[in-house]
């Protein structure tokens, strides 16, 4: 397999008195998908935002391609090429959605100092980008962002970094809010990526997704890497048991299946 | 499609409110305060007032914008009327000594307020009401140890007066309203046109997730404090120049009357919505009410009443209109 | 006692009136303390809540043990009551810049040392009077106070004695302290009544302002400027013509007495005859402004 | 069947010029589950939002026990018994775990003017109430809600919910930033809500979720209800179908199958 | 155990960071004030101010709590001042009749204030900016129009002057030091003991989740506005029966030293958090300040940047506790 593109070694986080992650040792590959599960709270957020810029590890090196390389600020990690959508956030209410798309990298007409923000353009792609993920009901560039659903503004929000991603998509929770559509949507953009030859790391409390995309995955219980393994290594159970934080799932999932059966 | 004109389009600019005020307020001083008002003595009187607070109320209702407020410019503008009465006036220095300084001072300030604002999470309301006091302590304490007065003369000639300081256009409009004009049409440009603009809308629609995006908020945050307290300190010396003369006190009116220019402007308080063009309006817009009441026959114990109450009103006005453009979404033909 | 420790309440911290105060205190303070006493100046910090304020710095004076107060008599109904208190403590006090001679003997002050705000202004209006003028604008910038009301009720009050008119042109707070916007202000009050022909501002730095509004209305030569106070650029346009007069009251001369008739008294149990001291008001025009404009250089103008 | 506790009758919502529901007729009775499914943006919370007074219909009517019954606010819904978690907010960032729980409806001890907020109460009772979602790394009522995970104060709100709700619950989208094992436990608690004969309104992009727990299902597409059946009618398939507004999810579905199968 | 009393507790209390911060101004001005600062007369020169201003600034603080802002105080002092004043004194009617009156319209422009706010969703800041330049019309015009003057005398006696406008404890105190602890200890109760307090955090931390949880937000914001608007009426009123007499000029610097000892007393400026002992405090810290610059040898002129670097040192030092608070979490014993 090819050498990884980002890399936490022994990373520490913790904020104040509360210690959130403990040793983490991770690689993320080119052309391949880690799934990062784990119970709520058990820091995946916090991970991720350490390898995206926004947190900085308490201790712990980051390398990219092998080479230590801190990523001080969100602004640092996606010029290495690191694309983000965090948990929350991540859109402008009250700004237009083309805007919103490029909000950082703004297209441009003109040259010199005379160069302008390309409305047209941007409105355009975004539209574009956001219509592929089925929601055919934003056809305005122009239309402010607080006047869309959750799942519409998650999907503008997927679509704007699955645009600018260069190497690593990062993906925290990106189908919670969505409909089965633009879920499925979401997967096969991850499948389509990670064709493309880029690193996605992809949170996730849906077995089945995890398990429809994932290449490698990793799961977090209260801040450590409990369990690190490859595709086909794991049964369903056990990875669901894994999610759950070690818990034993079996009785659980029996009860919901029974009830299912009564269906 | 997006380029065409159309009606709701134009309702949800957040200039549009803006404009339908300023609209009812020349009626309502035309009608009140007869003819002189809208010709051009009248109209330059309300525009040298409009001008002097529009070069402070454009960066003002960018950092506004961008979320967070300068309150320190109440006290930078005698700062900067007092650096340069001091530096060219006191000692006779050659005027672009004091004009330099003057704008130095306003850069060094709003360096010193955003650098605080950033570091400290402290809100930017408290930093730069801190550094209010703070400056004008400064400007008076080391006026009265340099010249032992709280005001002093300052007399300036050839191209510094000319270009700061003096009426042009017949002599009644300042020169001002040319930097105003000049400084609103780069702003515009800046702001709506050039790609930067849009991350002060970002910085203040959700200040998180607009560094997540890569965004340099803290560096655009000092830029936009250094732009606000250089600008007061711009006007402050302009005005020092035109008047041959600084005083310690005064500059706070600038405080709230800027922020009011810029909420009937449209900006929202809040951060992440407003315009330009809309603050241009706001500013003219106040400067209007302030000043149309001269043209009136209105007591003038009761001007304050009238302020009041027209500026409620374009606020209302400006409100209703940024409801409308949130909720607005073109009409589909069928469903 | 020996060694006098005397507190002076004044004005507002950046208004030039009170720099002045300020000096004439700074240059009795080195006679008070070679005698082992001390002088401390209590300032308002602004106007905006007048009354209660300067009554405070009275009982924080009490509050100090000094013993003598030096205090301008600005609003009898408020701080009367203080004043009696400190001299019921045994406090020694001059009625300073406002109040009057039969205040001082009321409140069993030594002495009154200062002019008047209403006398000045009467001084004014007559001077407008006097020059033939008719109608006369008073710019109040600081409306309600009860110090800038006296003022353009005396300018009022003296044009009226001379057969002519006066108005006092009140500005909203939103003008406070912005040039332009107070230029601008009298500028349409000229244009709006062509009958205008003198301005009178209740400081000086609005003098300023109102220069320009005379000259951009074109009543330059036709109405007359005077102000209350100087500063440097008032006394320029004195003596280039375009202003007419000041009013000074000569601050100077109020504190510097004041102390040092009261640092005398407490230390040495001197008394001044003359009672009250009276300090203004005086004209600064075209007859004496060179003399007035040594004394500015120094800061004590 | 008992008769419905609360019914939308003819409701019709448009936020100015943009129609979100037309016509919505709605009963939701007591013992009863009632799986609102969707599309994004198809007018789900916007649906809720009317059962639980945050937004007036434009038309149509509203009837709790079979009486008109308009919601002119939320506390006008929840002195009806209708709790609702809302797709988001809910919590306090700067309020202790405790008053944010009981925010509106603070226990108090002692009598009459001198009644006083029972801090130790409220604080052992919102403790208690997310630990038994299997968050036990909250033991103190006294920390502020803003130190929370996304899914720790998902469980405070439904927590919270679950506490008040007499007679109606309504979660929109109570699932989505959950974990495994506390997404089970939400399931488990609204059929607990249904066994008790609470109504329950659920909302839902997760068909395993929706048909674990659901009793009766609506789907609403592009603001109108387009199905309207009880459980056993139809089969996951057309479900799923459904939910993503109508189009045919066969092939999707099956792309992602196919990717499963793989692993 | 959440009962008992640690240090880590303590800490991430709103008013720990107001508490240190008065701490060391007492400290400073111990030390270069010397004593008399400390001694009973001393103590009455910082605490009359501070009760006059902490009766306002408590009911501001709550309202900055529940996110909303009330600028039109400056304007409510004066006015209630002038309604007692002209009613009781100019009018000669019975004080009591002045009494309700100026609290009555205290009431009054609270319920305009915050019906506007309610129903015109403009944000506070600006609705409040605009009655306050009503108000202060309304006082002027008003006053002069029946007085012809603006400097109203007021002589009263008996029960009304002793309840409200006299000195207690030895002729030092101001009554209204006995008012402004007892209201204190009311709102400590309502705040933070009775559960209404709870709904206002609330609704400062989220409005809208505020409101869908049942709260009676419109109710509450009407009552703070009412509370704070009455309470500088009442003010007002008790200055004039104090100083036997009301100017219509004046209050503006309520405003400002309002919103100082709120935010030094530890309150977030975007709502949801602080206390009322906090407020108390940075009351207190606040009247040291600017009373304590009187008893140190310091140069005057030199006071405002003397205050300036205080305030803001008071407010870094109240920001590190606010952020200890949020990150607080009692550590485990083992992991
Ligand atoms: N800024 C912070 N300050 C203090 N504690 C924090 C902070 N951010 C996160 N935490 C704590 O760190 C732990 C991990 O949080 P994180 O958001 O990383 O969890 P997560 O795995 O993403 O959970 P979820 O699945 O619910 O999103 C939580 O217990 C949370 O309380
Ligand atoms: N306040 C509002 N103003 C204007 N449009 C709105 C408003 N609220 C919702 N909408 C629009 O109404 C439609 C339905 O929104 P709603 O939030 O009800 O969808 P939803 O079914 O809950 O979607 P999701 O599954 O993504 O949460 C969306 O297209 C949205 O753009
Ligand atoms: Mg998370
Ligand atoms: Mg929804």
């Amino acid at each position: 397999m090819s050498n990884p593109i980002l890399a936490l070694r022994a990373v520490n986080k913790s904020f104040g008195p509360i210690d959130v992650l403990h040793d983490i040792t991770l690689e993320v590959k080119a052309g391949e998908v880690l799934c990062l599960l784990g119970d709520n709270g058990a820091g995946k957020s916090t991970l991720i935002k350490i390898m995206s810029g926004v947190h900085q590890p308490s201790s712990g090196v980051i390398e990219i391609d092998g080479v230590a390389c801190p990523l001080p600020s969100p602004r640092a990690a996606s010029e290495q090429g690191i694309a983000t959508v965090h948990q929350f956030g991540g859109t402008f209410p009250l700004m237009s959605i083309g805007r919103s798309f490029f909000v950082g990298v703004e297209p441009t007409k003109g040259w010199g100092p005379f160069k302008v923000y390309d409305r047209r353009r941007a409105n355009a792609i975004a539209v574009k980008a956001v219509q592929e993920f089925g929601i055919t009901r934003i056809d305005d560039g122009d239309r402010l962002v607080g006047g869309l659903s959750g799942g519409e503004r998650q999907s503008l929000a997927i679509a704007r970094a699955v645009h600018f991603g260069a190497r690593v998509l990062i993906l925290d929770e990106p189908t919670a809010a969505l409909g089965v559509k633009q879920a499925t949507h979401v997967l096969r953009i991850v499948n389509e990526a990670k064709r493309r030859g880029l690193a996605v790391v992809f949170i996730t409390h849906q077995v089945m997704h995890a398990m429809a995309v994932g290449d490698h995955f990793a799961v977090l219980i209260r801040g450590a890497v409990a369990a690190d393994f490859k595709k086909g290594e794991k049964t369903r159970e056990e990875i669901t048991d894994l999610m759950a934080g070690g818990a034993s799932m079996a009785s659980l999932e029996a009860e919901i299946e029974s009830q299912m059966a009564q269906a | 499609m997006s380029s065409t004109i159309s009606i709701g389009g134009l309702l949800r600019r957040p200039e549009a409110g803006a404009a339908l005020g300023l609209v009812a307020v020349l009626i309502f001083f035309a009608i009140f305060g007869g003819m002189t008002f809208l010709k051009p003595a009248g109209m330059a009187s309300w525009l040298n007032v409009a001008a002097n607070l529009g070069v402070i109320a454009i960066p003002l209702g960018l950092l506004m914008i961008s979320g967070e407020l300068d309150i320190s410019v109440g006290a930078m503008v005698p700062f900067g009327a007092m650096t340069t009465a001091v530096i060219s006036g006191h000692y006779g220095m050659p005027i672009w000594i004091g004009v330099f300084a003057a704008l130095g001072f306003g850069v060094l300030v709003g360096l010193i307020n955003g650098f605080l604002v950033i570091r400290t999470a402290v809100p930017s309301l408290i930093v730069t009401l801190g550094s209010l006091f703070a400056v004008q302590g400064i400007v008076l304490g080391l006026t009265v140890l340099i010249t032992k007065s709280t005001s002093v003369a300052l007399a300036t000639e050839g191209p510094a007066k000319a270009i700061f300081g003096d009426f042009v256009m017949g002599g009644q409009l300042q020169v001002m309203v040319l930097w105003w004009l000049g400084l609103t049409a780069l702003y515009i440009f800046f702001v709506h046109f050039s790609p930067f603009g849009n991350w002060i809308f970002a910085m203040g629609g959700d200040k998180i997730s607009a560094r997540n995006a890569g965004i340099p908020t803290e560096r655009l945050t000092m830029m936009l404090f250094v732009l606000s307290a250089t600008s007061a300190a711009f006007v402050g010396m302009c005005q020092a120049i035109l008047y041959n003369s600084a005083q310690v006190a005064g500059g706070q009116s600038f405080i709230f009357n800027s922020i009011i220019a810029v909420v009937v402007g449209g900006v929202l308080l809040t951060g992440g919505f407003g315009s330009v063009v809309g603050i241009f309006f706001g500013t003219i817009t106040f400067a209007v009410v302030t000043q149309g009441i001269y043209y009136t026959d209105f007591d003038r114990n009761w001007s304050s009443l009238i302020i009041g109450v027209l500026l409620l009103g374009a606020v209302l006005m400006n409100n209703t209109f940024r409801k409308m453009a949130l909720s607005y979404a073109p009409k589909k033909g069928g469903k | 006692a020996l060694s006098a420790e005397i507190a002076v309440i004044g004005g507002s911290n950046d208004d030039a009136f009170w720099n002045i105060i300020k000096k004439g205190i700074d240059d009795a303070t080195p006679a008070v303390e070679a005698n082992g006493g001390k002088v401390t100046y209590l300032r308002l910090v602004n106007y905006d809540n007048f009354a209660p304020d300067v009554v405070q710095l009275i009982r924080t004076a009490i509050s100090m043990e000094v013993d003598g107060i030096v205090i301008p008599n600005w609003v009898p109904e408020a701080e009367d009551p203080a004043i009696k208190d400190a001299v019921a403590a045994g406090i020694k006090v001059i009625l300073m810049n406002a109040g009057g001679a039969d205040k001082a003997t009321e409140l069993g002050a030594i002495n009154y040392v200062g002019s008047d705000e209403y006398v000045a202004g009467v001084a004014g209006g007559e001077y407008f009077g006097t020059a033939g003028k008719k109608n006369v604008l008073c710019i109040n910038t600081l409306p309600g106070a009860a110090n800038t009301e006296a003022r353009c009720k005396g300018v009022i009050d003296g044009i009226t004695g001379k057969g002519g008119t006066g108005v006092q042109l009140p500005l909203p707070t939103t003008s406070f302290g912005d040039a332009t916007a107070v230029a601008e202000a009298i500028k349409a009050e000229l244009l709006k009544d062509d009958r205008i022909d003198g301005v009178i501002t209740i400081s000086a730095g609005d003098a300023d302002s109102a220069a320009i509004a005379v000259e951009q209305a074109g009543k330059a030569g036709a109405a007359m400027l005077g102000s209350f106070d100087m500063n440097g650029a008032g006394l320029e346009r004195i003596k280039a013509g375009t202003q007419g007069f000041a009013i000074d009251q000569q601050p100077y001369l109020q504190s510097y007495l004041a102390v040092s008739l009261l640092a005398a008294h407490i230390d040495f149990g001197t008394d001044l005859p003359v009672f009250p001291v009276l300090t203004g008001p005086g004209i600064v025009d075209a007859s004496n402004i060179d003399a007035t404009l040594a004394g500015v250089a120094l800061g004590a103008r």
